[in-house]
C-alpha cells in the first residue's frame, strides 16, 4: 500500500489549509452567534404556558432534528432564493454563498440550543428564584444575577458540544461551492486528478481532531472558572 | 403589625387554604404547628407572594394588600419588608456567604455597596460565622448554611421574618445551633412565624402557638394552652403521634 | 427560470459609451482538466478558456467567471443565478428542457476505460460488459453516468454494471491497479495528466495501467432558460472561432491531443 | 409564483424513488445499532470503572470520531480498509476477495464504528445517573455483580439512556444519507441519480426531505412509546 | 452468632476504624452510637463486603471469613447470611414491593417463583404492607418504603441484618412506624444490629450499646450503662448534645 500512500502529499496539504481554518472557524462562530440568539427564543416559546407557542418550538425542533444537514444546506440554499424570487419578487442570487451556509448551520444550531437552554433553566432549583426574590429583587433582577449566571454553567459543557458539531456540519458547506477548509481540500485533490484524496482527508481529520480537542478543553477550563461555588458532582 | 385575612388558595381542584386569619403583633413569634399537608408551607409563601392565592388580604403596618390581585409594585413592596428563611436554605450557590446576604440590600434595596457589606458582615457576626465571610455555599455545613439563610432575612431588617421548618433538613446534631440562633433573633424583639415541629423551641419563644389542619385553623393559643391543656381531639391526636410517648411537658 | 432574474444582471458602460452587460459564467472548480483552478488562484481549464475567447468576441458582454461544484451549477444555470454553465456537460434529452443547449458545441471530449495492463484487449463498453467486470461507483452528477446509462438502454441484454458514487471517494486508476475494480471511467485528459505525465500522481503506474477510448462526445456550455439572446452570441462567436486553430491547440493544451481529428466519428 | 419551478410529477415519482432507500438505510442503522449497542456499553464500563489500558484507548477513539466530521471518517475507512485488509490478506496468503465485498458491509463496519463511540458516551452518563445504592442493595441481598447488571442496573439505566438513544438512532439515521459517498444503495443516492436525469435537484432534495422526515418521526414516537412502557415505575409519585 | 475481630480501613491517608471487635449473641440487638464521621456506617459495610476493609475477621456462625481478602465465593456467602437495611432504604426503582422482596430469594439464593413470592408476602404482611405488593417505590411513602427495605431483609431469613440509620431520611411523623416494625422483628429473635440515634428504641430493645468516637470503639454495655451510668467522658460528652436537655431517662 506504499505506492498508494504518499505521505508527502499530506505535509504538502497542511500549510495550504491553515489560511482556510479561520473560515471555517468565522462561519461556525456566525452560527453560534445567531443560533444562540434564535435557540433562545425557541427556548422560551417551548418554556412559555402558550399552547401555539410551544407546539410553534417542539415543531421546529422536530423537524431540525430530522432533517439531515446537507438536506437543509441545499434546501435553504436553492429553497430561500427560489422562495424569495416567487413570493416577493426579491432577487437573492448575488448573496455571498457563505451567508447560506450561516443561514443554515444558525437554523441547526438553534434547535440544539433552545434545548440546552431550556434543560440549563430547568436545571437550577425554583428555590433560588424564590430566594431572590424574597430578598427584594425583581424577577429581572433574579434572572439576571442568580438564574442567569448559575444556568450559563449548567449549559456550557452542551454548549462546547454543540460548537464542536457546528464545527463538523460545516464540512459539508463544500457540497454548494463553499471554500472553507474542506472545500480548500476539495481544490487540492481536483487539482491533483482527484487522486491521493485519502492523504488530503487524514490532514483535514488532523485538523478537526485537534480543534475539538482544544475546544473540550477551553469549554472544561471556561466550567471550571464559572462554577466557582457549585458543588461537585461527585456522589458521595 | 402582620395580619393576614380570609386566604384562600386551591391548587387544581384540591382547596389546600380554606380562609385563614392571622395575626402578629411587633415583636411576637407566632409557632404555626400541623400535620403534613396541612397548608403551612402554602400560607407563608402566600403572604410572600411566592404563590398567588385566590383571596385574601395582607396588612403589613401602613401597607394594605390584597394576598390575589396586588400590582408589581405592591408584591414588591411586601418582599421587602418581609423576608423568608427557607427550608432547604436556598442560599444563591453562585454567591459567598456575604454576597449571600449583601445581594438583597444592593440591588434589592440600593443600598450602597459599602454599608450593605457592613449590615451583612454584622449579620453574619450575628449567627456566629465571623470566620465564614468568603465561603460558597457548598462548603458549609447544613447549620452554617441555614445560619447565612437567617443572617439573610435578619439583615433587611424586615418587619416579619417568615420560616418553613428551618431546622428541619438538618442533621440532629446541627439542629440546636440554628434554633439557638433564632432564639436569640426573638429576644432582640423580631416579628417571627415560624413553622416548625420543634416543640421545645415553641415552648421556649413563642407568644402564640397555631394548630393547621385541612387548610383550616382548627385551635390557637399560648404554647401551654395548645401543649398541656388543647382544646380540640385533633390537636390532641396530632400532638400524641408527634411528641414522644414520655415526653413530659413543663411550663 | 423566470423573468424578473433578468433585469438584475449587472450593465456596465465602457469609455466608448457601448452598454456591456456583465453575465455570470458557472465552472466545476474540480474538473481539471476541463474546467479547474489553477495555483494562482484563476479559472482554467479547456472550458473555461474557450469562454475566454468568447468572451473576447462578444463586446457588448462581460464575463465573470464562478467557480462551484457540480450540483450548485446545474441548479444556479437553472434558477437563474448564473447566466450559464460549464462542466464538460453532454447533450441529453431531458436536460434540454431545463437548460438551453446552443448551436455549437463547445469542445470534444474522449472518454475511455481505465484498465490493467493485461486487459488492454477490453476495446470498448460492450466488451467490457462481455467480460464480466467490474466498474468504479461513477458520480451521480456527472455526464459519464448518463453515456454509461444510455450504452446500457441501448443494450439490454449485454449491461455494464453501474455503480452510483462519489466523485472525491473514487480514485479511479488506484482502484483500477489495486484490483479494487476492474475498469473506471476517465476522460483523456484526466488520465493524461495523472499516469502519462512526468510528475504527474501516478506516473508510476504508466506501464500497469491502460486508457482504451471509447467514445469522443461533444461538450456543452449550459445557458439559462431565459438567456436566448446570450446564447446566440455565443453561437456566433464560436462559430468564428471554430474557422481558426484556436480550439484544436487549447484542446492539444489540455487534453494533449487535437480531438477535432476525429470530429466526424463523434456520434453525439 | 412560477409553477414551472417545481416538477409536481417528477416531485411526486421521485418521492416513491427516494422512498425504495428506506430499507437499505433501515438495515444500516439497524445493523449498526446492533454492533454498536454491545460494545458502547463495555467500553462504558471500562470508562467507568478507569481499566486502565482499555480506558484511555475508548478516551481516543471517542475523542476521534467525536471530533472529526462523519464524511471525513466514512472517507478515511473507505480508502484505508481495503488496504489494509487487502496487504494483510496478502502477507498471510489469504485468498479473500476483498474487492467484491458489497459497500453494504462497508457502511455496516464504518457506521457501526461511529455509533459505538458515540453510545459509550450515552451509556456513561445513563449508568452515572444509577444510584450506587441499588447495586449495593443487589450485592446485599445476595446477588452477583452480573446479576445485579442485568436485572437491577441496565433496566434503570436504559430509561435515562432512551432519550440520547433516540438521538444517537436519529443522528444515525440522519447519517447514512451520506451513505451516498460510498455507493450505498440508500435514500440520498437513489434520489440524485433520479435527479441527474433531468437536473430536478430541488425537487429531488424536498423529496429526501420529506423521507427523512417521516422516518425520524416515526422513530421518535417509537423510543417515546418504548420510553414509557420502560419507565412505568417511575409513575407519579402520589403525595 | 456474629463476631468480627479487629477491623482495620482507611479512605487514603485517613484510617476509620482502627481496630474494632465486636460480637453478637444469637437473637440479640446491638445498638451502635456515636458522632457523625465516627466510622459506624463503614463498619457495617465492611461486614456486608460493600467496602473491603485492610485487615479484620468475621465470624459468622461457622463461616469464618478474612474481611480483606476473601473469595468471590465466600463473600457470596457471607451476604447471603446476612441483610443490610439502607438509610435511604435503596429499593429497587423498577420494581414493585413484592418483586424487590422476591428478587434476593428467586435470583440469589434460587428458590423457585412460586414459593419466593409467598414469602415474600408474608414478610410484607408481617411490615403491615399488604396493600401494597404492587406499588413501585416511587408511589410509596419513606416509612413505607423503608418497610418494604425491612422486608426485604427480613424474607431473606438471613442469621443478621444490618441496619444503617433506618430512620433518620424519614419525616418524624413517619419515624414511629418504622421502629414498631424493628421493635417486632426483635421480638421475634432476629440478630441485628442497629446504627441509630433513636435512644428511645435504644433502651426498649437494644441488648447491648456500642458508644462509638473516632474508629474505635468507646464504650460498650448494656442500655442502662451507656445512657445512665456512662464511665467515659467522651460517651456522656455525646449524649448531652443528643439528648433533649429535660430529656430525662429512666429505666
Ligand atoms: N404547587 C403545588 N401544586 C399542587 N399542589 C400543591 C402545590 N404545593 C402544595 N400542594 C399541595 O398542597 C397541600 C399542602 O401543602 P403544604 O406544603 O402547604 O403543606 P405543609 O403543611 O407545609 O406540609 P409539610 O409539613 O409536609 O411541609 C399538599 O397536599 C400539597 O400536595
Ligand atoms: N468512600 C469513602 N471515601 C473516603 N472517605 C470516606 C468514604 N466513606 C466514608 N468516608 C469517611 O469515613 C469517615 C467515617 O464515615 P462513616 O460514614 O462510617 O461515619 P458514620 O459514623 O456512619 O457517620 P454518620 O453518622 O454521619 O453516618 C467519614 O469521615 C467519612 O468522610
Ligand atoms: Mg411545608
Ligand atoms: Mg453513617
Amino acid at each position: 500500500m506504499e505506492k498508494y500512500f504518499d505521505i508527502n502529499y499530506l505535509w504538502t496539504a497542511l500549510p495550504q489549509l491553515v489560511p482556510f481554518l479561520w473560515i471555517t472557524l468565522f462561519v461556525a462562530a456566525l452560527s453560534v452567534i445567531f443560533g444562540t440568539l434564535l435557540g433562545l427564543i425557541i427556548a422560551v416559546f417551548k418554556l412559555s404556558k402558550n399552547r401555539f407557542l410551544q407546539l410553534l418550538a417542539n415543531s421546529y425542533i422536530t423537524i431540525m432534528r430530522c432533517t439531515p444537514s446537507i438536506v437543509l444546506l441545499f434546501l435553504v440554499y436553492y429553497g430561500i432564493p427560489a422562495f424569495a424570487d416567487s413570493f416577493f419578487g426579491i432577487y437573492l442570487q448575488d448573496v455571498h454563498t457563505g451567508v447560506f451556509v450561516v443561514i443554515t448551520f444558525s437554523l441547526q444550531f438553534a434547535a440544539m440550543m433552545a434545548e440546552v437552554i431550556r434543560s440549563a433553566y430547568l436545571a437550577i432549583d425554583k428555590g433560588q428564584y424564590e430566594a431572590a426574590v424574597s430578598v427584594g429583587l425583581t424577577p429581572f433582577q433574579a434572572y439576571r444575577r442568580i438564574i442567569f449566571p448559575q444556568a450559563v454553567v449548567v449549559a456550557l459543557p452542551n454548549f462546547g458540544n454543540g460548537l464542536i458539531s457546528v464545527l463538523q456540519e460545516g464540512a459539508l458547506a463544500y457540497t454548494i461551492g463553499f471554500i472553507d477548509i474542506v472545500g480548500k481540500a476539495n481544490l487540492i485533490i481536483a487539482n491533483n486528478y482527484n487522486t491521493h484524496a485519502l492523504e488530503i482527508y487524514i490532514a483535514l481529520a488532523v485538523f478537526y481532531w485537534v480543534l475539538s480537542v482544544v475546544i473540550a478543553k477551553i469549554f472544561e477550563l471556561l466550567e471550571k472558572a464559572f462554577s466557582k461555588g457549585q458543588r461537585s458532582l461527585k456522589t458521595s | 403589625m402582620l395580619e393576614i385575612q380570609n386566604v384562600h388558595k386551591s391548587f387544581g381542584k384540591n382547596e389546600i387554604l380554606k380562609g385563614v386569619d392571622l395575626s402578629v403583633d411587633k415583636g411576637d413569634v407566632v409557632v404555626i404547628l400541623g400535620p403534613s399537608g396541612s397548608g403551612k408551607t402554602t400560607l407563608l409563601r402566600c403572604i410572600n407572594f411566592l404563590e398567588r392565592a385566590d383571596q385574601g388580604t395582607a396588612t403589613l403596618g401602613d401597607l394594605k394588600v390584597d394576598l390575589h390581585s396586588a400590582s408589581k409594585k405592591e408584591v414588591l413592596a411586601v418582599r421587602q419588608r418581609s423576608a423568608f428563611v427557607f427550608q432547604n436554605y436556598n442560599l444563591f450557590n453562585n454567591k459567598t456567604a456575604i454576597e449571600n446576604v449583601a445581594e438583597g440590600l444592593i440591588i434589592g434595596r440600593k443600598i450602597p455597596k459599602e454599608e450593605a457589606y457592613k449590615i451583612a458582615r454584622e449579620a453574619l457576626d450575628k449567627v456566629g460565622l465571623s470566620e465564614k465571610y468568603d465561603s460558597y455555599p457548598s462548603q458549609l455545613s447544613g447549620g452554617q448554611q441555614q445560619r447565612v439563610g437567617i443572617a439573610r432575612a435578619v439583615a433587611l431588617n424586615p418587619d416579619v421574618i417568615l420560616f418553613d421548618e428551618p431546622t428541619s433538613a438538618l442533621d440532629p446534631e446541627l439542629v440546636g445551633e440554628v434554633l439557638e440562633v433564632m432564639k436569640e433573633i426573638a429576644r432582640e424583639g423580631t416579628t417571627m412565624i415560624v413553622v416548625t415541629h420543634e416543640m421545645q423551641f415553641a415552648k421556649d419563644v413563642a407568644k402564640k402557638v397555631i394548630f393547621m389542619d385541612g387548610g383550616n385553623i382548627v385551635e390557637e393559643g399560648t404554647p401551654h394552652e395548645i401543649f398541656v391543656t388543647p382544646k380540640e381531639e385533633r390537636t390532641r391526636r396530632f400532638l400524641r403521634r408527634v411528641l414522644p410517648g414520655e415526653y413530659d411537658f413543663e411550663i | 427560470g423566470n423573468g424578473e432574474s433578468e433585469k438584475s444582471s449587472g450593465t456596465k458602460t465602457t469609455e466608448d459609451g457601448q452598454e456591456v452587460r456583465v453575465v455570470k459564467v458557472a465552472y466545476d472548480q474540480a474538473g481539471k482538466p476541463m474546467t479547474f483552478i489553477d495555483e494562482n488562484g484563476n479559472a482554467t481549464g479547456y472550458d473555461v478558456e474557450v469562454m475566454k475567447l468568447v468572451d473576447e468576441l462578444l463586446p457588448e458582454y462581460e464575463f465573470e467567471f464562478v467557480g462551484t461544484t457540480n450540483d450548485d451549477l446545474l441548479i444556479g444555470v437553472e434558477q437563474g443565478k448564473y447566466h450559464a454553465g460549464v462542466k464538460n456537460a453532454f447533450w441529453t434529452e431531458e436536460r434540454t428542457q431545463k437548460f438551453i443547449f446552443p448551436q455549437e458545441f463547445l469542445g470534444l471530449s474522449s472518454a475511455g476505460l481505465v484498465l490493467k495492463k493485461e486487459n488492454e484487449n477490453i476495446k470498448d463498453l460492450s466488451d467490457f460488459a462481455t467480460a464480466g467486470m467490474t466498474l468504479a461507483p461513477i458520480a451521480a452528477n456527472n455526464a459519464q453516468y448518463t453515456v454509461i446509462a444510455e450504452y446500457n438502454d441501448a443494450n439490454p441484454d449485454n449491461p455494464v454494471k453501474l455503480q452510483a458514487g462519489e466523485e472525491f471517494t473514487v480514485d479511479v486508476v488506484q482502484w483500477v491497479n489495486e484490483g479494487r475494480v476492474d475498469g473506471g471511467v476517465i476522460i483523456e485528459g484526466a488520465f493524461k495528466g495523472q499516469v502519462l505525465t512526468e510528475g504527474g500522481p501516478y506516473y508510476n503506474l504508466k506501464d500497469e495501467v491502460v486508457y482504451n477510448e471509447f467514445a469522443v462526445i461533444k461538450t456543452w456550455p449550459l445557458f439559462n432558460k431565459n438567456e436566448q439572446e446570450f446564447a446566440d452570441a455565443y453561437d456566433k462567436a464560436l462559430a468564428e472561432l471554430k474557422e481558426t486553430d484556436k480550439l484544436r491547440e487549447l484542446s492539444v493544451e489540455f487534453y494533449g491531443r487535437d480531438l477535432f481529428e476525429v470530429l466526424d466519428k463523434v456520434e453525439r | 409564483m412560477n409553477s414551472s419551478f417545481i416538477n409536481m410529477e417528477f416531485l411526486i415519482d421521485t418521492f416513491f424513488v427516494a422512498l425504495s432507500g428506506v430499507p437499505i438505510a433501515l438495515l444500516v442503522t439497524v445493523v449498526a445499532l446492533a454492533i454498536a449497542l454491545p460494545i458502547g456499553f463495555f467500553l462504558a464500563l471500562t470508562r467507568i470503572n478507569e481499566i486502565p489500558i482499555l480506558n484511555g484507548f475508548t478516551k481516543v477513539y471517542v475523542s476521534f470520531v467525536r471530533g472529526t466530521p462523519i464524511i471525513i471518517q466514512i472517507f478515511v475507512l473507505y480508502s484505508i480498509l481495503p488496504l489494509v485488509l487487502a496487504s494483510i490478506f496478502e502477507r498471510y496468503n489469504i485468498d479473500f476477495p476483498i474487492y467484491e465485498v458489497n459497500t453494504l458491509w462497508y457502511a455496516f463496519i464504518i457506521f457501526s464504528f461511529n455509533t459505538a463511540a458515540i453510545l459509550v458516551e450515552v451509556f456513561r452518563s445513563a449508568l452515572k445517573t444509577v444510584n450506587a445504592g441499588q447495586l449495593e442493595a443487589a450485592y446485599s441481598v445476595g446477588l452477583t455483580t452480573a446479576q445485579a447488571y442485568r436485572r437491577i442496573i441496565i433496566p434503570q439505566m436504559l430509561v435515562s439512556a432512551m432519550p440520547n438513544l433516540c438521538t444517537a438512532t436519529i443522528n444515525l439515521i440522519k447519517a447514512t444519507s451520506l451513505g451516498y459517498a460510498i455507493s450505498l444503495q440508500e435514500i440520498t443516492l437513489k434520489a440524485k441519480v433520479a435527479a441527474n436525469v433531468g437536473y430536478n435537484y430541488l425537487e429531488a432534495y424536498i423529496d429526501i426531505f420529506i423521507v427523512y422526515l417521516i422516518l425520524c418521526i416515526t422513530v421518535e414516537y417509537l423510543f417515546k412509546v418504548f420510553e414509557k412502557r420502560l419507565s412505568r415505575y417511575k409513575a407519579v409519585a402520589t403525595a
